[in-house]
């Protein structure tokens, strides 16, 4: 990682995110976002350098908490945030919401709210590609705390197994809402979990963005090359709640700040300042680009449409409702 | 179970937790077991404070683990506990369907009655919060199919206070389904509230025009639709079923005899709901008393949408109530 | 869509076998996986000899991982296969429900209409065989409540062999319930026997006096007491719904506005199950027609008990389909 | 394991299950017993070598294969031969037959026919032990087909988590139905799955009674004091077909005769002969005694009586149907 455009194209994903993020907070607060809502606020390294690390042919699946993801792997801010809304333009028509962004065009299926849910999913997509016989990867994020679910354990026996193309990607942020990792897991080292399936697995730092997409790119084209599936741990941490009604009973405020100094963004712009790539100026100017493409994304939200209510029953079946 | 007639101002989530509190209180076996049950204080901030008061032994954090932990509350009800298992809502249930229906609902029969299981299961239901099509599931009436198993749905704050520990008390599982949307309902409630009995539907509202059936998130609606028919002169009958599993059909023939015209209103996807189960039953106890069809307001059959005016259009409101009850009265014999 | 009229003996398991070779000789994208559907040729030896003939890809034996690989072909619909998918019998299938409902279900209203997820789910059904209570499910009509999803039950030979092709090409997932008492069924099938269609349920036997309405292991039986009330000089009309979501309300009604008089059979458990539904629909669409109230024939509610004499007690009898019969024609209007 | 009688005593066990399953065999043939039946023979080692490891307030929970279970934690013959016939004075009143034998005399929890099905049962029963301070432990028996089940995984988490006193017994006979372990786990190696929970975990010669009963003493010793859940792996063979219906069409017959000269019974009983602790004329009486036994159970069971068709839902629920 040497270009220099490369990294502040980087640092850009990430602030997209951040900023992308907190308006959210701010629209949930004014009523405009309703339902769950659950911040990628802290995290933004790891569906950064993880997106960048894939071709446009792979498939994505996520969580409830995937609003980074969708925006990293290129949907437009406009539809993310009309979906947020759950307007007629977002990019599930409104149908899902925040929970449930899909994009045809950029393979990203979600957007799965029952944790663990889309493991099994990633190891059909991987049979798929590998009975065709096509190089793509499946790249499934889960959080830590899907890991004690049966699902994981299923889907990360049938991946190896049957070598199948398939990258787990585990978000590994400590907490499962108020649950520490080692009030869920008997062993709380992941990795060594996922090798019990006979798996490579490694560790990443999930607070350094160019080390998120070091080890995902090697793994990326391992898995690409045939290799079989991956588990990739990249240790994080949420800044915000879990949701929007968490009174986060379960931690430290000392323990989030001392993880707030690794902020992925804040050492990232230090990281890039100290290599003479970034300069006050030029971050203000990014900011600026950031801050426009989410006040576009907030106005086409606005101005979208509610689905007439006479569509109702659409979609349930391909043709009309069964 | 007190004589006073003192009240107090409480909420349902309030009572819940004082049903909960009570109940480990009373008696050593009980414990509550579910995610995020303990240090988050719930989800629904149902057992919020329980921890600190009765430990984690007793308040215990599980792992995301819905067969897991839902079958070791069915273990340990076989082995002695009188567990309380949370399943943060019907939604995650699935996961766990196997442990209740090959395991709860059915070894008492297969051990030939040497074995009960006295687990209690309670789970958060139903739509109107825009939670979309995974986390907006009505699944009690579904769960009612299942013999061996009794199935709650308190709607009302005695309900919420007392059902608990007569479910705990009952030698079978039960699965109560409390509606999101009713945790914050307020009122007042007898300042002795304990158990209430779980076998009897309630006539929440008395009327000859016609009989409005119900139970859970839907009763507030239904009596709502009963008021705006009131304004039009017209006496509704509101009957709440309280426990889906088993029915009380004597209280809803009662209630028919007198008024010759049904509505039943229930959440669930249509095709397959409890209230077709309610019609077939009248069908086949009752026909003859039948002025008009019983009709049904339900959930229209689609995965919830996200925004409010579709999720609004696709569960009951007052409105679409009102309007079947007029139709059904406008049936000429 | 053979104009030939030859026919050949065969059973339902070779029909069902037929099916999946055709499908899996038709398209690359189909496959079939599932437990001890290769080397052990299949529980009820179905798939027997597919292994020999489409190779361990195409034909895949899985770990014992219901909700892992009924996800997982899910997930490779979802990327542009033709799954069918085996679980054993349905009674394993709620350790996968989750994945049926919250995904497959659910994926194409979620997304928008963006995905669909062209999967067929195919399990055995049904008690009869003293297998006793965690192996005699009858769970199709508990299915049948999910919008999203088509469910087939496949009664005759005709069926066996068609529906499977035309369930591939519907764009929703659909699952096949095959009741394990059919396989095997004997019987002339057309020579030429390929794709029937999904939507409508078929009149398996002409009468005026009165409908039965059934489908999948109960049409033998149904049909059997049809010929015991002919004896007796009584016309029965006996449909097969086939489909049992979407309802074909259509050519049940249409029945019904003939003979006025319906008992309905179905081996599920007597609450919730889809006789309900349909009394509920008769209710709603047809009340007026009726000359005596619709009578249902189900499972009775226990969890069905291993000795012959208990477990014919609990299911649907030929007897017992008569007398209700009888018992609906003695209503007078 | 020096006492004679003691090491007799074994012997006479695992004749007894296997006499009784070859009599279970015949009377399925006869039409005796109906449904499913899954039988034993093989593996008679694994549940005799367990059963004398635990005390009666001990609990034990078995799968579809359980008859030998049942006997050897010492539900009398008669009362399981009856619940084969689906009679009234079967031990769990002829509801459940050959897949659901349980007994509440001797702590016997079934008899359950969903694979994995018992594993977070078993889990709860420690739970209950360990917050009432009993020292008993729960012996939990499952095929190593169950392992890759969801439940396996979610059960021995919660476990391990909580240190719960549970033996995961895993009867490994290399197939589930026609499932060899290599077509079914990435990793075959499940001690190392086990241990991968945190789990003390180690395999054990299945055919070899006097081996179970060394490492299951041990085992049931630790977890009695305290030491958390431990996962023992019983390397054994079933001789028979997987049930009744099963073809064999995925395992070579060499191979079955391969495991049979490693047959549990012929094994000992030439161990104790070369000891001189047993002789043919012993023998004879042993095998005697357990053809009465059976015969006996035979007897009762054929003399048994069908429950009235009137009392079809009893045991719904505790009072009458709901
Ligand atoms: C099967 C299931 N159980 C419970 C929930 C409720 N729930 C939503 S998010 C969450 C925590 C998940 O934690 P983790 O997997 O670590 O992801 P994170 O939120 O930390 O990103 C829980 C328990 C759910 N959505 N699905
Ligand atoms: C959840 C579930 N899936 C499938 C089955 C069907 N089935 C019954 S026994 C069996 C094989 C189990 O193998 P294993 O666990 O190794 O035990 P074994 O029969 O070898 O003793 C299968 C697949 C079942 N009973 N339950
Ligand atoms: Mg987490
Ligand atoms: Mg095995």
């Amino acid at each position: 990682m040497n270009d220099a455009a490369d990294r502040v194209g980087l640092l850009r994903e990430m602030l997209r995110i951040r900023r992308f993020e907190e308006k959210c907070a701010e629209l949930y607060s004014a009523g405009k976002i309703r339902g769950f809502l659950h911040l990628y606020i802290g995290e933004e390294a790891v569906a950064t350098g993880v997106m960048q690390s894939l071709l446009p042919e792979d498939a994505v699946l996520a969580t409830y908490r995937e609003h980074g993801h969708a925006l990293a792997r290129g949907i437009p801010a406009t539809a993310v945030m009309a979906e947020m809304y759950g307007k007629y333009e977002g990019c599930s028509r409104g149908r899902g919401g925040s929970m449930h962004i899909f994009d045809a065009r950029t393979r990203f299926y979600g957007g799965n709210a029952i944790v663990g849910g889309g493991l099994p999913l990633a190891a059909g997509f991987g049979l798929a590609d590998r009975m065709m016989r096509r190089p793509r990867v499946t790249a499934c994020f889960f959080g830590e705390g899907a890991v004690a679910e049966g699902e994981f354990h299923e889907a990360l026996n049938l991946a190896s197994l049957w070598q199948l193309p398939v990258l787990f990607l585990c978000e590994n942020n400590l907490y499962a809402m108020g649950t520490a990792l080692p009030r869920s897991e008997a062993n709380t080292d992941l990795c060594e979990k996922a090798r019990s399936y006979r798996m490579p697995a490694q560790p990443v730092d999930g607070m350094d963005v160019e080390a998120v997409m070091a080890a995902t790119k090697r793994a990326v084209s391992e898995v690409r090359a045939g290799g079989g599936p991956q588990f990739l741990e990249y240790r994080t941490y949420r800044f915000r709640a879990h949701s929007m009604f968490d009174p986060e009973l379960y931690r430290d405020k000392q323990e989030v700040e001392e993880w707030k100094k690794r902020c992925p963004i804040a050492g990232y712009v230090a990281r890039l300042e100290a290599a003479g790539i970034l300069d006050g100026q030029q971050l203000a100017a990014l900011e600026a680009g950031v801050a426009k493409e989410i006040a576009a994304a907030v106005a086409y939200a606005e101005a979208g449409s509610w689905e007439p209510v006479e569509q109702l029953t659409r979609d349930v079946c391909a043709a009309g409702a069964a | 179970m007190s004589g006073s007639t003192a009240t107090v101002r409480t909420t349902y989530r309030d009572a819940l937790r004082e049903a909960l509190r009570d109940a480990l209180a009373r008696d050593e076996r009980v414990f509550l077991m579910g995610e995020d049950v303990g240090r988050y204080g719930g989800t629904y901030a149902v057992s919020k404070g329980l921890l600190a008061e009765f430990g984690e032994e007793r308040v215990r954090d599980t792992p995301l683990s819905e067969s897991g932990f839902v079958g070791a509350g069915i273990g340990a009800a076989l082995n002695g506990m009188l567990p309380i298992v949370e399943v943060m809502t019907c939604n995650f249930s699935l996961l766990a369907l196997d442990q209740i229906v090959n395991n709860a609902a059915t070894l008492r029969h297969m051990s030939g009655g040497q074995f009960g299981v006295p687990v209690v299961i309670r789970m958060a239901t139903g739509a109107g919060r825009q939670l979309a099509a995974q986390h907006s599931h009505s699944f009690e009436g579904w769960y009612a199919h299942v013999p061996g198993i009794r199935i709650l749905t308190p709607a009302t704050l005695e309900d919420a206070r007392g059902m608990l520990w007569t479910a705990l008390m009952d030698p079978d599982p039960v699965i109560i389904f409390e509606n999101a949307l009713l945790y914050n309902l307020e009122g007042e409630l007898a300042a002795g509230a304990g158990p209430v009995d779980i076998d009897k539907a309630a006539v929440r509202r008395s009327g000859e025009a016609l009989t409005l059936v119900t139970y859970g998130g839907s009763l507030g609606k239904t009596l709502a639709a009963a008021d705006v028919l009131a304004e039009q002169g017209i006496a509704a009958e509101v009957i709440d079923l309280r426990t889906l599993r088993p029915l009380d059909m004597p209280t809803v023939l009662t209630s028919l005899a007198k008024t010759h015209r049904m509505v039943i209103v229930d959440e669930g996807w249509k095709s397959g709901s409890l209230s077709a189960e309610i019609m077939a039953r009248v069908m086949e106890e009752a026909f003859y008393d039948l002025d008009a069809p019983v009709a049904r307001v339900c959930g229209v059959e689609v995965p919830i949408p996200y925004p409010k005016h579709l999720e609004d259009a696709a569960i009951p409101q007052v409105a679409g109530i009102v309007e079947a009850a007029l139709r059904t009265l406008s049936h000429h014999v």
